[in-house]
């Protein structure tokens, strides 16, 4: 019976043990409820992929409206897409919140991390699941203040200036977007994005208050995704994160917002609107290579092995947005399976740094130093996310390459192609400072009593890096869906 | 009973079995090395019941899974790879004992993770030997490139570090920056990547543009070591002497020209390449390897480095008869992985074994050596003349084949090539067998003072040693070094003799 | 000119939005930057509550003899939308009071020259 | 403040009255304007100037940070609760028709407890933030 329901639960399961966290109080009990709701929800998210893949498109109307005048969750491959990725994270990370230094630092508040942690869940669960377009932006902003919460519990006095940074930031993004939202409903009078969608043509293309809208949006989303050069919050933000939420947010924040703009370019306005009438291909593809490039070649002289992930994170959004703005099914099958895959690798690599942080209290690169003969394991699941992330075959990394090179080619444009090996030639120097230093430099002399991570925090790393090499041998639900969602988004325009 | 697919697999799995096996029994090297040997023998059986079935013109397969979509993981037998995953699966038997000889000579550190890279690097030698497609081959190419990072960079000094980066550095980029591109290059134009012959991108790609995609194969495929991304190559000699024997005489630089002979064959199809005239420069740039190399490896005095470059310059050979692009010569090229493989690993061995016995590694320290180590030296003999091209030695076929394609080809520049480019083997090869046996005896002691100024600053335990200096009537390597690199070397006499099967089982794959 | 003056209400936003935005980019005050912030916000709820008035509507309340109304629609989104902005604020303010307790100070300028001196 | 007798008694005389509108701003929200947003403001400003004139530990006596921070959290249960009993009487979520026998009246019951629960959370979470920021401590 809950089964006709599960659009809804997947969202209310996180949001009402949120607030059973905070009624518990108790540590421990927090910890079961966060656990036990990660994975409700991502069994739920499971069995909507099912669902979706069985019967379609569902639509859920909230409090029974119809659509356009109730809130409609609607669940499509690209937004069942969005939830296993957001659930599935949550999920692991979870379990690793537990042991992680993060919760000895907040001692007897380690409940409102759980609590905010759910939160956040809950609004990228929403986000990624509503049909709604002024209910996403509020699922935004719950995801959004949650998340600058997580960022400032981090170690650093620098956590603080990071959280303030990406809330000044966040807020901007996000007002733009409900600027967009509001110039859409006068310009057509209506919310529910799928209507939305329908009226536009009807309110002219031509239209300023639409172009105004799109402008508004896009600048907005970009904020958000950290869109070269509008990426100066994400590198301070993951670096001075606790892992744990590092881990979380790089995986899963970016990528929704990555959502958000295809919803809206593709769905919303429309593949006429946005890459006929306007000429918006264009300035995708310049953004996205640059930041496929610039911020790589910033990663190779970092010295925080965080920094050094979260650049590469920026650069990794440039392929995302580089398959967006080649405007073709490849193009974005490409995009949307690097989204999962990104979150693996991304996901894996941060955890790994947790593992590290736990022991040696650090993540610079010189305090690594022939780590990998203290911590074998943690090390070789870097290696593992590492070997992802370069593109090496049999990893996830390498499938994601693979349908961005084609989608280049297939478009005729082999520079572009050209351009993505080499960029991605880039993670391999900046990953490989890293190995190199934890595998063949001497230890420092404290660094002979440090010891392997302790397998609570191991585990979820190594579910991760395991993850990346099965989807990168199997690959028929990661890209299957994939091209099911790219298609639908190509088919809506 | 077991299909020919389960011992496909079986073939490959092995080598993985044991490298869980190896790792668990690291701490008892005695255990350890003994399922080193086990392992290695019984993929080598594997492999050998692959062959009657690919002699009687099967083409055994195994299809793992999709990968994508028209993409599978997939193994298909045919000649080519059987004869390479023959010869990688043997040569890994005698590396095997030799090595225990060389590692525990040598003392050497992490013996655990020695081995267990070996394992995965033959297990992916022979992935490559036996892949179906070229994703497959790829994914294979790769992990060999990453599984032998760790045995190049084994000594963990700063030099090896160095070695690494470069090791690492121009086989990745040119594998993910050329190599990929081509592959889906050819997969959007042809549609499929299957290794077909005759190959599959006749008339599916602009004769123009052939030249652009083949550029793109051939520099993609770096381990082929082609000028000027050979770098690596001499690179790597920084690792132990048994992962350079079999690795970079065998299964790497293997890999890559046995890549490229694929790729010419089953890719782009040889009359195809041919008519279009497309391979031309590479055969200049082929021809200009062989020659070069030959030149640098005269002037290195480090004997292993001399070997490095030898090698680059007999595997652009290879390259060169696949860019000739005739059937007898491509039947040439594929010989000359053998004959190479047999005569290569032979030196290798000699070198390392003269190293254990007593730590040196300059030509110019030998002097007067070979009798102390005359078993030694006289492999060495055997294995230099196989690759100068000698009857009756292995190599002289390779050659004499692939000279008569240059006739065919009616390119008769490359036979000039390949008689200068002997000429040259002899004049970097034969001095260090004679410097062995003809450098007197006496001036060992005077000579061992000429090394404390040596020019190239190598790092070299011989000095520390005077006690070894007095020359001994003889004081050979371990046995265990001594006799797989006679066994090797007794190879190469074999293959001059059974020239005529492995002709046979390879003439099918240019009909 | 009768543009202008129509679309009055769009100026206001346009002013607002913009002097907000430009306190949050200009100011190197931590309180002031958060004081743009709601400015700006401030311009999007005036957006929102002016274009949902129509000409000649009442509050809607339901109520015997009228028949026009705002549209209160967008009043409803707009009180989510403040209620977000609350708690924005007040989480902005509560990240500036401990940066002030780690700094001592709630000067950009200053965070930025102890950060780079560590 | 324990000087200015006008304040305090003002505010003593004007404390029952904002509270009184706060709850009627809740209660009416469903007929006239009003509703959880607002009368949650309201009736934490009733508390925000008593703590202002009377001291923050005498308010925070009557609540204190347990009781504001299970409102937090119980508001919000209730809202999602109540959601959650329409959707267990095999309706959508947040459909209150089936609260009572008629659904007009399932619908007036279902909006009434969720105001009830936005009253709470928003009430709580005002007055946490004013203790908050008024009980801060430079350490």
């Amino acid at each position: 019976m809950l089964k006709a329901h599960l659009p809804a639960l997947v969202i209310i399961i996180p949001l009402i043990c949120a607030a059973l966290c905070v009624l518990l109080r108790r540590k421990d009990w927090a910890f079961t409820v966060a656990l036990l709701a990660t994975w409700a929800s991502f069994a739920g998210s499971c069995l909507l992929l099912v669902r979706a893949m069985n019967e379609g498109v569902i639509s859920y109307e909230m409090g029974g409206w119809p659509p356009p005048f109730g809130i409609e969750l609607r669940v499509d491959a690209l937004n069942v897409y969005l939830l296993i990725i957001v659930s599935g994270i949550g999920s692991v990370v979870a379990p690793y919140a537990r042991n992680s230094l993060l919760l000895e630092y907040v001692e007897d508040r380690a409940y409102m991390f759980y609590s905010a942690y759910l939160l956040c869940l809950c609004g990228l669960m929403g986000v990624s699941i509503t049909g709604d377009a002024f209910n996403l932006f509020v699922f935004l902003e719950i995801s959004s203040l949650s998340s600058y919460v997580l960022i400032a519990l981090g170690f650093d006095r620098r956590a603080l200036t990071a959280a303030y940074q990406y809330l000044v930031m966040g807020t901007i993004g996000a007002t733009f977007i409900v600027i967009a939202i509001g110039l859409l409903y006068q310009a057509t009078g209506s919310l529910n994005m799928v209507d939305i969608s329908e009226r536009l043509p009807k309110a002219g293309y031509g239209n300023t208050t639409v172009i105004a809208a799109f402008a508004f949006l896009v600048v907005g989303a970009a904020l958000k995704i950290a869109l070269f050069p509008l990426h100066q919050w994400l590198p301070n933000a993951y670096t001075h994160a606790p892992s744990t939420v590092s881990a979380f947010l790089a995986a899963t924040a970016t990528k929704v917002s990555v959502y958000i703009l295809l919803r809206f370019v593709f769905t919303v306005f429309g593949v006429r609107f946005s890459f006929e009438i306007l000429p918006t291909a264009t300035p995708f593809l310049i953004l996205a290579i640059l930041a496929m490039f610039l911020p790589s070649i910033v990663a190779c002289f970092q010295t925080n092995v965080k920094r050094v992930l979260a650049y590469s994170s920026v650069a990794q959004i440039g392929y995302m947005i580089l398959g967006l703005g080649l405007v073709s099914v490849a193009g974005l099958t490409a995009s949307i399976v690097h989204m999962f895959n990104h979150a693996l690798m991304k996901g894996a690599l941060f955890l790994v740094l947790g593992c590290i942080f736990y022991r040696i209290g650090s993540c610079h690169i010189d305090r690594m130093a022939g780590i990998a003969r203290r911590m074998p394991w943690t090390m070789a699941a870097f290696v593992g996310g590492g070997l992802s992330l370069i593109g090496i075959p049999l990893t996830a990394g390498f499938i994601s390459k693979w349908y961005l090179i084609l989608a280049a080619l297939d478009k005729g444009w082999w520079y572009l192609a050209v351009l993505i090996v080499i960029s991605s030639l880039i993670a391999i120097i900046y990953l490989w400072r890293v190995i190199e230093a934890a595998y063949f430099r001497e230890p420092p002399d404290d660094l002979k009593e440090v010891s392997e991570a302790p397998l609570n925090l191991l585990v979820p790393a190594w579910i991760l890096v395991l993850a990346n090499f099965y989807f990168g041998i199997d690959t028929s639900i990661s890209v299957g869906v994939a091209e099911m969602a790219a298609k639908a988004l190509m088919g809506a325009g | 009973m077991l299909d020919t697919a389960d011992y496909i697999a079986l073939s490959i799995l092995l080598p993985l079995i044991g490298t869980i096996l190896i790792w668990m029994s690291g701490p008892r090297p005695n255990q350890r090395e003994v399922v080193t040997v086990i392992t290695a023998t019984l993929t080598f059986v594997c492999v050998l019941q692959v062959l009657p079935p690919v002699m009687a013109g099967e083409t055994p397969t195994l299809t793992v899974l999709q990968v994508l979509p028209g993409l599978p993981l997939e193994f298909v037998v045919e000649p080519l790879g059987m004869m390479f995953a023959l010869i990688a699966s043997f040569l890994w038997i005698i590396t095997s004992f030799y090595a225990i000889g060389y590692m525990r000579g040598h003392n050497e550190p992490n013996q655990t993770r020695f081995y267990m890279c070996f394992a995965i690097a033959i297990s992916s030698a022979l992935a490559v030997a036996f892949s179906g497609n070229m994703l497959t081959l790829f994914v294979a190419y790769e992990v060999l490139t990453l599984s032998t990072y760790p045995l190049v960079t084994h000594n963990q000094d700063d030099e090896a570090k160095r070695a690494g980066r470069v090791y690492l550095g121009i086989l990745m980029s040119t594998s993910i920056g050329l190599l990929l591109v081509a592959i889906l290059w050819t997969w959007l134009a042809a549609g499929t990547l299957d290794f077909t012959k005759g190959g599959i991108l006749k008339g599916k790609i602009d004769d123009g543009l052939v030249i652009v995609m083949l550029f793109l194969y051939m520099y993609g495929i770096g381990k082929a070591a082609l000028m000027p991304i050979h770098r690596w190559l001499p690179a790597a000699m920084v690792a132990p002497t048994p992962v350079s024997a079999l690795l970079h005489a065998v299964a790497v630089v293997k890999a890559g020209v046995f890549t490229v002979l694929k790729v010419i064959v089953y890719i782009f199809g040889a009359d195809f390449l041919r008519d279009t005239g497309a391979s031309v420069w590479l055969m200049y740039v082929a021809g200009a390897t062989v020659l070069l190399a030959s030149l640098v490896a005269m002037t290195k005095d480090n004997l292993k480095a001399r070997l490095a470059y030898s090698t680059v310059s007999q595997l652009s050979y290879v390259v060169l008869a696949g860019a000739l692009a005739t059937s007898f010569s491509i039947v040439g090229g594929a010989m000359h992985i053998a004959m190479h493989a047999f005569g290569k690993i032979t030196l290798f061995f000699c070198a390392g074994a003269i190293m254990v016995a007593t730590h040196k590694t300059k030509i110019s320290q030998m002097r007067g050596l070979g009798w102390r180590m005359p078993f030694t030296f006289g492999a060495f003999l055997i294995g230099a003349l196989s690759v100068i091209g000698l009857p009756p030695l292995g190599g002289a076929w390779s050659k004499w084949y692939i000279a008569l394609g240059a006739a065919d080809a009616e390119q008769i520049i490359f036979i000039a090539v390949l008689m200068i480019s002997s000429l040259l083997n002899i004049a970097y090869l034969i001095p260090v067998f004679a410097r062995g046996f003809f450098g007197p005896k006496e001036e060992e002691q005077a000579q061992m003072t000429d090394t404390h100024h040596g020019h190239h600053g190598h790092d070299d335990h011989g000095t520390a040693r005077p006690a070894d200096a007095t020359p001994k009537r003889i004081a050979e390597a371990p046995v265990f070094c001594v006799v797989p690199l006679w066994i090797t070397a007794i190879g190469c006499l074999a293959l001059f003799i059974y020239a005529d099967q492995l002709y046979a089982m390879l003439a099918p794959i240019v009909k | 000119m009768a543009d202008f003056e129509g679309l009055y209400n769009y100026w206001i936003v346009i002013v607002l939005a913009m002097a907000g935005l430009y306190i949050v980019i200009a100011r190197g005050n931590l309180i002031k930057k958060l004081v743009g912030l709601n400015v700006f916000q401030a311009s999007v709820f005036v957006l929102y509550i002016s274009f949902s008035k129509v000409s000649g509507g009442t509050a809607p309340i339901l109520d015997k003899g009228i028949d026009v109304y705002s549209n209160p629609l967008p009043h409803v989104l707009i009180l989510t939308a403040i209620v977000v902005g609350v708690a924005t604020t007040a989480l902005g303010l509560a990240l500036v009071v401990r940066i002030r307790k780690e700094y001592g100070t709630i000067e950009e300028d200053d965070i930025h020259s102890q950060d780079e001196s560590m | 403040m324990k000087d200015y007798l006008v304040l305090r008694v003002i505010t003593k005389l004007l404390v029952p009255f904002i509270l009184l509108f706060g709850l009627y701003v809740q209660f009416h929200g469903d007929f006239g304007p009003g509703g959880g947003f607002q009368a949650g403001v309201i009736f934490a400003a009733g508390f925000v100037l008593y703590a202002m004139v009377f001291g923050v530990t005498s308010a925070q006596r009557i609540l204190p940070n347990g009781i504001l921070r299970a409102g937090i959290a119980g508001g919000v249960l209730i809202y999602a609760l109540v959601g959650v009993i329409g959707l267990i009487l095999g309706e959508n979520y947040l459909n209150y028709s089936p609260l009572s026998h008629d659904s007009k009246e399932g619908q007036h019951l279902g909006i009434f407890l969720i105001e009830l629960g936005v009253g709470t959370t928003v009430a709580s979470v005002m007055m946490t933030v004013f203790f908050t920021f008024a009980t801060w401590r430079e350490d």
